[in-house]
Formats: structure tokens, C-alpha cells, sequence
């Protein structure tokens, strides 16, 4: 679960790292008299979770009150990278002397979470490890130990000279962890932490994604949720047990099993048809789990048809086969679908389906390549 | 021979409701030794033959079970890993999924401290064809012989595994790793066995979108590998932007895509298929079968 | 640091650990509301820092209104190994099935946090340890990974057969180590833990003992200090860097390291004298320090001479000297002393001693054989 | 030789504050290789002719430190002892009192898996006369010799030197352990070095109430020790009531008072000394000098 800016800011603010003061407006008016309030200048902030807002204009210094105005109407109305701004953040404007970076996450490979830095902070930080790799550090944590005191000084410095600016460091990339730990994120990232021209550091931007996982343990999070539609979609369909993420083709995809469903879309490419989506009905799947699978996809008006992918293994072929039959019936205007069935039950499954009229093929490619034809008939028929 | 597990592995099943029970029948059925269940509080109670024991500790006392696999849900899973660790398993297989990274990665951190292999977690198991099962996967597809195959994913194992069957390539063993972020052993580990294993002829790799692994093995797969070698990547028609922040791409470096790992693949001499039907081809060509 | 039972009961409910629901009261009719609130029958018991305050009366059931005020005021006028009993903790009734022992200590030789457990639990379980050992179990705990549940589990299967106690009481078991560690605990123990005949599991009696090196950081606990006025001695020792222990004999001891201290009572006590304390006065001591200590001692009417017996390390022979002959200047009258003083600036430390008339021996037992010559001279002066 | 420390000990100082400072030159006077500081935040500077660094691993990797001692206070003190413990220290001697002991247990786990040792906390520290001093000990007390001393007290330490020296018995090392409950090495460890070193003849046990560290020395010394040893424990007067509830009776069984530890001793043949001055004596009669 991706946090926005100002909801990571008030996590890190619990764990004592170093963040302004700003406040968050939804309307221009709120915006104009949370500047007031913090004092001008400011800085008005679109809260959206993609990155790039800077570049898309959706950041902007302002000095004065008409300036504030202007600046959180334009952004209150912009849509970046897709997502549209509901909320803006308005901090108190800082003196920045310098700008670094330092995040946490888990290094995949070592298994184990990773203290990530670098002096030279700021937008472009991916930049700075495609070109000059040697300008990040890296520190491995030991999970069981948690980030010590000497190995974040060790690492603060790299970044600093002064005694003061090391220990704050060293202090910020310990609470940091502390943060990355205690909330069981995936990801905890400070970028720019800056360097002020009073000599003290701020956290001026905010990251964190939370790990889906871990939120069990976490029910006060839950009201963190500010879904975007597109999410709102996905959540829906994870409460359901299944996987789900839209694309922009028309073959709608129904699979068990992450790994499957990508091949499974993989393989549509390949023969020349286009994905409507990723959606994963997971492991033991009931007849309505199936249904509701269905009724998601067919939410989507892109998609001509349905490219049904199952081999069972802990999922149950009869399941499947019953969900799709329920289905079917309790849907006005099916579309056009392929099934594929193979594995555990996989005969009571195709007795079940052929029963009702649905034939069945065991082969995913003769199945994909006639669920494409199906989706080019429907669309030229949609056309007409 | 095999990897893993065999004919005289001793399995415990840790975890007896719906999932555990069924798949402890099923495996059974297939011809594995199951020599006890673990389930606190339905200890000295039976099930389909074996003793049922209040905790892991006993039940390996009892009767020397060696290798272990969790069906307990995601909240107690990690506790229960290393309650068989600690319980002297040598081999455990965490079909759980949904287990907090956080976790995982504590797990194992203790774990690489002590004499004890994982297999997953979020994973199918795995299989050596007519000796032993041990995990979810369907029996009937699999077929004896030299092939090994280790995958990252579930189901897709799965379609792979028939693959090779219909065209007559039995496995030796056919291993689900599991797609965690933070797991047990990876596609090396597993290379290094089959390399080691007299009963392997050839091996399949199957990978998917996300961390670096696949360019690990490639790596390993060009350095110490003599036996053939085929693979299968998938998502490349994931969406992007799926992964997280700067630190993903950071510390992913440039790896990660599946035209990275495609490429890291072929430089190391591994043919990648396209689609699956064509991996036992693929295999045939490079074992001069 | 220990706690009184309702501080320790406090601790143990913020971490879940199952409690009676009790009140405190430190007057006869606060008692008895108290009891009124709860319902009788309730049990009325003496909050002292001692053990067997149960044999000495301290613990009343009562099952009326009268019987309780009874109670109370007995008790709230009780002494109980020398400590006067200024509250009660007023707890419901239990309808108990039978006892048992949970808790948790450092095992210095195993280095390591240890869980003990016993299905004989109750007042006697120092003498089940000796008497019938087996009948403990032990179990180690690893301060890297804390009392995980399949080991508390483990430990419950001892204890208990059903499956549904066995589980709470592994999470009494976890809850009880977090509680420990959490509060840096040199000590936390339930005992005893009652079955109750309804089936569940309370812990009846609660015990905490903080690690004193750990206050520092728990700034909270320092409002549950609730010290004795032998305590308020020792702390007020403490406050100036001292190590202050009273006892019953005439030969006051001040002396720099605990072990050369406890040296230096075992040799009073072996030449036939009396030692009236223990005081380490520790490592670096400035005058200051020495001028605190010799206050304290003089505080004790017991005390007939005194003996300085210091051997300079990173204690500097000056420092005491200074700070002997400024207590001794603001003094009135200061009591007979044998000062001992050798090591680091031993020279100067004489040189100022003796510049003020006070002779100083280097030989310990020469030193303490002549303060008890002092205090048994002082002792007859003061009879006549 | 001597035991632990010696003449090509290259010694490090963790934390020059007051205390640091003063025995950082009092050690270097005393003729310790003193090589190095550690001081975050005063790295480049120069201190009584030796350099000092930010962090110990940069000063382990410049000056090849072996052995470092420490001066930080209480709060950062289990963290130091890491640090030196993760740059490579082979000996670590903490001076440091107040250490909570669950900082101390968890300090104490993680450092057993590592190859380095450590002295303390809350001790004088360890000293080889006439060739290295690593703590807080006058030196000028000590005399090269045979008799090996380890303590778990700071100043009795040096009453008993003190002792050992005007009988003209000389020390070959002498260790002021620590006191704390949860610590470094222990009387065993030091027993089974001065057991193995050629120089020690003899060696003096001082204990004290607490622990039954006393009852398992007196063990090994019965079991696996050619050398004499006598014995000194003070604490006979404490008063009781000064242990911790129930919990600290029922696991320490009857050890821990100094009866216990006494009788513990002389069932081991060990000749406990009344008082310190009779010492000389007991080690003169064991040793037929």
C-alpha cells in the first residue's frame, strides 16, 4: 500500500524524524489559509502516488496569498500521470543548502532489508545510480539486530563532515529504520533529505509503501487508505482473494497462479492478441470467487472476450467449472469465452461445463489463439 | 536419486486444517512417507495413519521425521519455520503464502545460522516423480525421469511440467521456489543440486519479472554448470511501474525486466523459449536428444 | 528497582497480561469503598517490597463490609520485615482451581533471559526448587529473538493438557517476556498464576524488579518509585554516585570499589568488629562525593569510628583527601577515623591529609584493626 | 607471554572524553602500543602521538588495532563494544559501568557467534606487568612475574596485587573481570588461558557473592587444571535479601552466597585465603616455594 507525502510525513513525524510542518488542503480557500497559518512563503505540494509530479508542474513555491491561490486551484484541478489531485500539502518554505538521499528497503538478495544513500539527493537519484553507481552506498541491516548506532554514523559519514550534521544523520537513518520497521514497509525513503542554510536537516519529501502482507498487523492503518479508483478496483477484488490489475487490451484473462497469468498474458502477445488485464483467482477458489472474478472483468469495456486459464492444483477444476456455470447464468449478456481446464478434478470440471453447453480445450495455446479470434470478431461486431 | 527429497524422506505436516489435511492425504496417496502431523492441541490423536503430535519438537523424536511442510496460516508461519528448524528438520517447505517480508527476512537470517534448507514460502513444493511429493502440486502430470525443473512459480510449473511429460521428458525432481521477495533457497542453490545429481540430465529454469535472481543463475549457470540448461521467463507483458519508488529501481540496477533476464539467459548460453511448448525442444537440441 | 504488586500488576495489564481488576488504597474506608466498587467477597492485601507477607497476616479474604474494614486497618498498621505497610490492594475474589509458576530472570551463567515455569506454584516455590527440582522447567531465551510461541507453547504443554489453556498460556508466557523486556526487568514473575474452576488463567500475584542501569531510559518510571526510608537513603547515595547499604554494627566503611568494601567488611568482621554499612564510593571522586559520604555516615547514630579505605586507581588519593579534610573542616564533631589511603597520587594525598593533622596508614588490616579499637573506645565513652 | 595482552598488543581507545583521555596517556606511559582513537566527530586529529579516527573500522584498517578498550558512557556503550567487535578487534576491554543487562544479554548473544572476546564491562580492565596495560589499574603496583590474578572486582584486584608483590611474587597477568551479571568472559575462560601459558605458575581466583561463576571454575580447576591455585571471596558479611525475588533463588539453587562459593572452592583443593594478606602463603605452600 503506497502512502501519500503527507501521510508518511505524520508516520515519520512518530518516529521523531525531522519534517516542516505543513498542512493538507482539498479545497483552494483551506490551502490559502493553511499558508497564512504556517507563514509565507510555502510550498504547495499535489499529494498523488506517482512519482514526477514536480516535472508534470504539479509542485510550486509561492510568496504570496494570491500566489497560493493560483497555485493550489491549478493543481487541485490537475491529473498527474493519471491520477487525478484531490489533496495538496502545504509546507513552510525551507532554505535549502544541499539535498541526499536515503531510503530503505529489502535487498532481494541478501534477504535482507538494505540503508541506501547518497550526497547527491533530489529528483534525479535514479539517474545518479544508472550513471554514477559509486555515489550510493549501500549497508546491509541485519534484520535481528536492527540498524546500530555505529553503522549508521559509519554511513552518515559519507554524507557529512560535521560532527553535528554526522550524529543528526546517523540519528535520522536509525528512527528511519525504526520507521521502515515498525510499520513493516516495504519501503521508507527520505528524498531530499536537505541540508538547511541554519546547518539542520529536514526530510522535505516523504515515502513510504507499506508491505500488503504485514497490515494485519497494523488495523489503524487501514484508515490510511485513500484509494484511487484504479485501486479502489484492485482492493475490491483482493477482499475477494484474487489479484487483479487492468490493462488496455481486449482479451480478458482468467487464471490461477501469478506466474501462469503472466505467461498466460505473455502468451496472447505472442500470438498477436492484446491483454485486457492480470487477474489471478489464486489458490483455492470457490464458486464465488469465480463469479465475482467474472464480474470484474466484465466491468471493463475494453474487453471483446474471456480467455478462461486454469490448472489445477490446489484450486479445484469442479470449482471453477461451478463458479463459471453461476455465472454465466446470473449475467445478462455474457461475453464470448474460452476455457481452458486441466489438473485436479479436471473431468468432473468438463463434465460440469459441457453439462451447461461450455466446451472445454486442455491446450492454453489452441485456447489463447481462439479466445484472440473472439475478441477481433467482437470488436469489429462492436464497431458495426 | 533426486534432489530433496526421495523415497526414504520422513515428512512431517505442520498444520491440519482444511489445506494441511487434505494435502497430507494426497501426498500420502502419492507414496510419501508422512510420518507424523503437527496440530497444538490434537496432540496424540491419529490422521490417515500417521501420530498427530502437540509440537514439532515431539514429533521429530518420535519418529525421526526429517523434512517438514507448513499448510498453518501466514500469522503463525514464521514461527512455525522455525519451530521445525529448531526442531532438527533438515528441510522445510513453506507452501503458506502472505507472510510479512519483515519476517521472512528474521526468519532467515536465524535460519542461515543453522543446518536447515527452505523451500518457499508461497510456493507449490515440490516433487521427485514416483518417490515422494511434498507440496500441493497435482501428482498425475509428472512423469520420472532426468529433467530437472525448478520454477519460481506455482500453476505455471505446473503447465511446464506437462509440457515436458507429453513430449516424454520424465523429471527428476520439479521444484516450486516460490515468488516472495524474501525466501528460502533460490535458483542457485537448486542449480548446484542438479548439477550434483547423478539422476539429472537437464534442467529447466522458469522466471519471472522482479529481482535478480534469473541473472544470478545465469551467472552460475556459465561458470559451473556442465549439464544443459533451458529457460522460461515471464511478464514481459507486465505493466510497469509496479515496483516501488526509487530504492526498487536503485537496487535493482537495470535487473529486474524480463528482457534483462531474457538476455542474461542467452548471454550465458541458456536458450529461452518463447512459449512453453517449445522448452522440450529447446532441451532436446541442447542434450543432443 | 522493585515494585510494589499493584505497580507490577499496572505494568503487566498494558501488556495483556490477564490481572484482577483491583484498587489501591492506603485508608481504612478507602479500602472499604474500594471493596463495595469490586463486590465482596474480596482479598485484602499488604503492598510491601518484602516476600511472606502472607505468613505474617498481610493477606486478608473478607466476605463482608465489616470484615474488610477489619482487615484494612489491621494490615494498614502492620510492619512487615521492617517495612510499615502504608497501602493495600483491595482485588475480587477468585474462585481458584489450582496454582502455578511463570517467570522470567537473567541466567547469568547461561548469560541469557531464562523462563521458569512449575504446575507447583504458590508461596512455596523456593522450596519445590530445592526440594523436587524437576518439577521446574527451564527454558532459555535468546535476547536476539525474544520468546517465540512454539517455544512458550512448548513450555505450556507442561503445564497444561487442554489445548485452550495451553494456548493462553503460551501468550501469558510471550506477553510476560515482551513485559520484561519491554520495561528492562531484571525480574518479572506471576505466582501464582491461578486456574480459576471457570478454566481460565490470572495471574494473582504479580512481581517486577527494574533493572536500575535501565531507568534511564524509562523517564515514566521514575513516579513509580514509592521508596522506603531505607530506600530513600540508598537512593539519596545513589543520587550523589554512592553505593549505600546500612547495617547494624559500629565501624562505619568508606571505601572505592564494592568488591575492596565487601573485602573491607569481611576483615572487620574477621579482627572482631561490627561493620555498620556498606559504601562504595566509587570510581572518580571528587571532593565533593566524599564530603556526601561522610554525611551519610554520620547520619547513622550507630556509628562509633570511622574507616577510610581507599585504594587509588581511577579514584585519585587527593581527591579523598581534599574532600576529608573539607568534610571533616564542616564538621562539628566529627567522629575517631583511620584513614587508609594508597595508589594513584598517593603521595599528595598524604602530604594533604597529614598537612592537617590526619595520619593516614597504608596497611589495610593495620587501618582496620585501629577503627575498631576507635569504636569500641567510643562505644564505652558514649555509655558513660 | 602472559596472557591476552602483552608487548605487541596494538591497542585502540574507544571514546577520549575525560576518563578516556587521562588513562589513554596513563596506558601509553605505562608502555601499551597504544595505536589509536575512536571519537566520532574528531577523526583526523591527533592525540598524545596517535591518531584518531571517526570510526573504529577505519582505525582497525589503518593502524591494525587488535584490541581495543573502552571509555563511552553507559547509553553507547553496548553499541561501541559491536562496533569494535563487527572492525575486527580480536579483544575487547569494556570499562564502562551501568550497562543494563538486556542490553548486555543481547550485546553478549550476537558477539558469541563472532570471533573476538571481551573483558567486562564494569572492570579495571587487564594488565601484564612490564609489558601492556589495557585499563584503569595503577600499573606501578604490579611486578613482572608468575602468578596469574583474575577478579571479578576493580580495587581488591589491587589490594591483592599489592599483596602479591611486597611477597615478592609478581604477576604475569592480572584481570579485573567485572562484576555485572550479564558479561564477558568468565573465570573458566581466564583458568584455561593461564592453564596454557607458560609463564603463569600460579594463579589467584578472587571471587565474590552473586552467580555461581566461582562453582564452575572451582569445576575445572579440579577437573582440568596442573596448576596450583588459591582462592580469595569477599562478601561473607553482605547482608541478604539483597537477591531478586524468587526467580533469582530458584536459579541460582543453593550457589551464590560466599559459604557456597568457599566451600565450593576448597572441595576442589583450592585453599581459600581469609584474609588477603595470607595469600602469599597459601600460593607458597601450593607451589612448595
Amino acid at each position: 500500500m503506497k502512502l501519500e507525502e503527507f501521510q508518511a510525513k505524520a508516520l515519520f513525524r512518530q518516529y521523531g524524524l525531522p519534517v516542516p510542518e505543513g498542512l493538507v488542503a482539498t479545497r483552494v480557500e483551506e490551502a490559502v489559509s493553511a499558508a497564512e497559518r504556517l507563514g509565507l512563503p510555502v510550498v504547495v505540494k499535489a499529494q498523488v502516488k506517482a512519482g514526477g509530479r514536480g516535472k508534470a508542474g504539479g509542485v510550486k513555491l509561492v510568496r504570496t496569498v494570491e500566489e497560493c491561490r493560483e497555485a493550489a486551484s491549478g493543481i487541485l484541478g490537475m491529473t498527474i500521470k493519471g491520477y487525478p489531485v484531490e489533496r495538496v500539502l502545504v509546507d513552510p518554505a525551507q532554505s535549502i543548502g544541499s539535498e541526499f538521499y536515503v531510503g530503505i528497503t529489502t535487498d532481494r538478495r541478501k534477504r535482507r532489508p538494505v540503508l541506501m544513500t547518497s550526497a547527491s539527493g533530489g529528483v534525479d537519484i535514479e539517474e545518479v545510480a544508472r550513471s554514477t553507481p559509486e555515489r550510493i552506498f549501500f549497508h546491509t541491516i541485519d534484520p535481528r539486530y536492527g540498524l546500530r548506532s555505529f553503522e549508521a554514523r559509519g554511513m552518515a559519514f559519507r554524507l557529512f563532515d560535521s560532527k553535528e550534521q554526522v550524529l543528526a544523520c546517523a540519528r535520522i537513518m536509525v528512527d528511519l529504520w525504526r520507521c521502515f520497521d515498525g510499520c513493516d514497509a516495504s519501503l521508507a525513503e527520505i528524498n531530499p533529505l536537505a541540508l538547511l542554510t541554519d546547518g539542520s536537516l529536514v526530510a522535505l519529501d516523504a515515502k513510504i509503501v507499506l508491505d500488503d502482507n504485514a497490515l494485519y498487523r497494523h488495523p489503524d492503518f487501514e484508515e490510511l487508505r485513500l484509494p484511487t479508483d484504479e485501486e479502489r478496483k484492485e482492493q475490491e477484488a483482493k477482499r475477494m482473494g484474487l489479484s487483479y490489475v487492468r490493462l488496455d487490451g481486449s482479451v480478458g484473462c482468467m487464471v490461477n497462479g501469478a506466474g501462469l497469468a503472466m505467461a498466460t498474458m505473455d502468451l496472447i502477445k505472442h500470438l498477436g492478441g492484446t491483454p485486457a488485464n492480470f487477474l489471478d483467482i489464486g489458490g483455492s477458489s470457490s464458486p464465488e470467487k469465480v463469479v465475482g472474478a467474472m464480474k470484474l472483468l466484465m466491468r471493463d469495456s475494453n474487453v471483446r472476450s474471456v480467455f478462461v486459464n486454469v490448472f489445477g492444483g490446489i484450486t479445484r477444476c469442479d470449482d471453477v467449472a461451478r463458479g463459471l456455470v453461476e455465472a454465466l447464468g446470473s449475467m445478462g449478456d455474457p461475453p464470448p469465452m474460452v476455457v481452458r481446464l486441466t489438473g485436479t478434478n479436471e473431468r468432473e470440471g468438463v463434465r460440469i461445463l459441457s453439462e451447461t453447453g461450455i466446451s472445454a480445450t486442455s491446450d492454453m495455446t489452441e485456447g489463447a489463439r481462439r479466445a484472440i479470434g473472439l475478441a477481433e470478431a467482437g470488436a469489429s461486431g462492436g464497431a458495426s | 536419486m533426486s534432489i530433496l527429497i526421495d523415497d526414504r524422506t520422513r515428512l512431517l505436516v505442520q498444520g491440519l486444517g482444511r489445506d494441511g489435511a487434505f494435502h497430507a492425504k494426497l501426498m500420502k496417496e502419492y507414496g510419501t512417507r508422512v510420518v507424523a502431523g503437527v496440530h497444538p492441541g490434537r496432540g496424540g490423536s491419529m490422521y490417515e495413519g500417521f501420530p498427530v503430535f502437540d509440537t514439532a519438537a515431539e514429533a521429530v523424536e518420535k519418529t525421526g521425521a526429517d523434512c517438514s511442510v507448513l499448510f498453518v496460516p501466514a500469522s503463525a508461519a514464521g514461527d512455525a519455520i522455525l519451530e521445525a528448524a529448531h526442531a532438527g528438520i533438515e528441510l522445510v517447505v513453506a507452501i503458506t503464502e502472505g507472510i510479512p517480508v519483515s519476517e521472512m527476512s528474521r526468519v532467515v537470517a536465524e535460519i542461515e545460522t543453522m543446518d536447515v534448507r527452505l523451500v518457499g514460502p508461497n510456493c507449490p513444493g515440490l516433487i521427485s516423480p514416483g518417490k515422494a511429493k511434498v507440496g500441493i502440486m497435482p501428482g498425475d502430470i509428472f512423469d520420472r525421469g532426468g529433467v530437472g525443473v525448478v520454477s519460481r512459480s506455482g500453476t505455471l510449473t505446473y503447465e511446464v511440467v506437462r509440457s515436458l511429460s507429453k513430449a516424454g521428458m520424465g523429471q527428476s525432481t520439479a521444484v516450486g521456489m516460490g515468488g516472495d521477495p524474501v525466501g528460502g533457497m533460490k535458483f542457485v542453490d537448486y542449480l548446484e543440486l542438479f548439477e550434483e545429481d547423478p539422476d539429472t540430465e537437464a534442467v529447466v529454469l522458469v522466471g519471472e519479472i522482479g529481482g535478480s535472481d534469473e541473472e544470478d543463475a545465469s551467472r552460475f549457470v556459465a561458470e559451473s554448470m556442465s549439464k544443459p540448461v533451458a529457460g522460461f521467463i515471464v511478464g514481459r507483458t507486465a505493466p510497469p511501474g509496479k515496483r516501488m519508488g526509487h530504492a526498487g529501481a536503485i537496487i535493482s540496477g537495470g535487473s529486474g525486466t524480463a528482457e534483462a533476464k531474457v538476455a542474461a539467459l542467452e548471454a550465458a548460453g541458456i536458450p529461452v523459449a518463447d512459449v512453453i511448448d517449445e522448452l522440450p525442444d529447446l532441451l532436446r537440441k541442447r542434450t543432443g536428444g
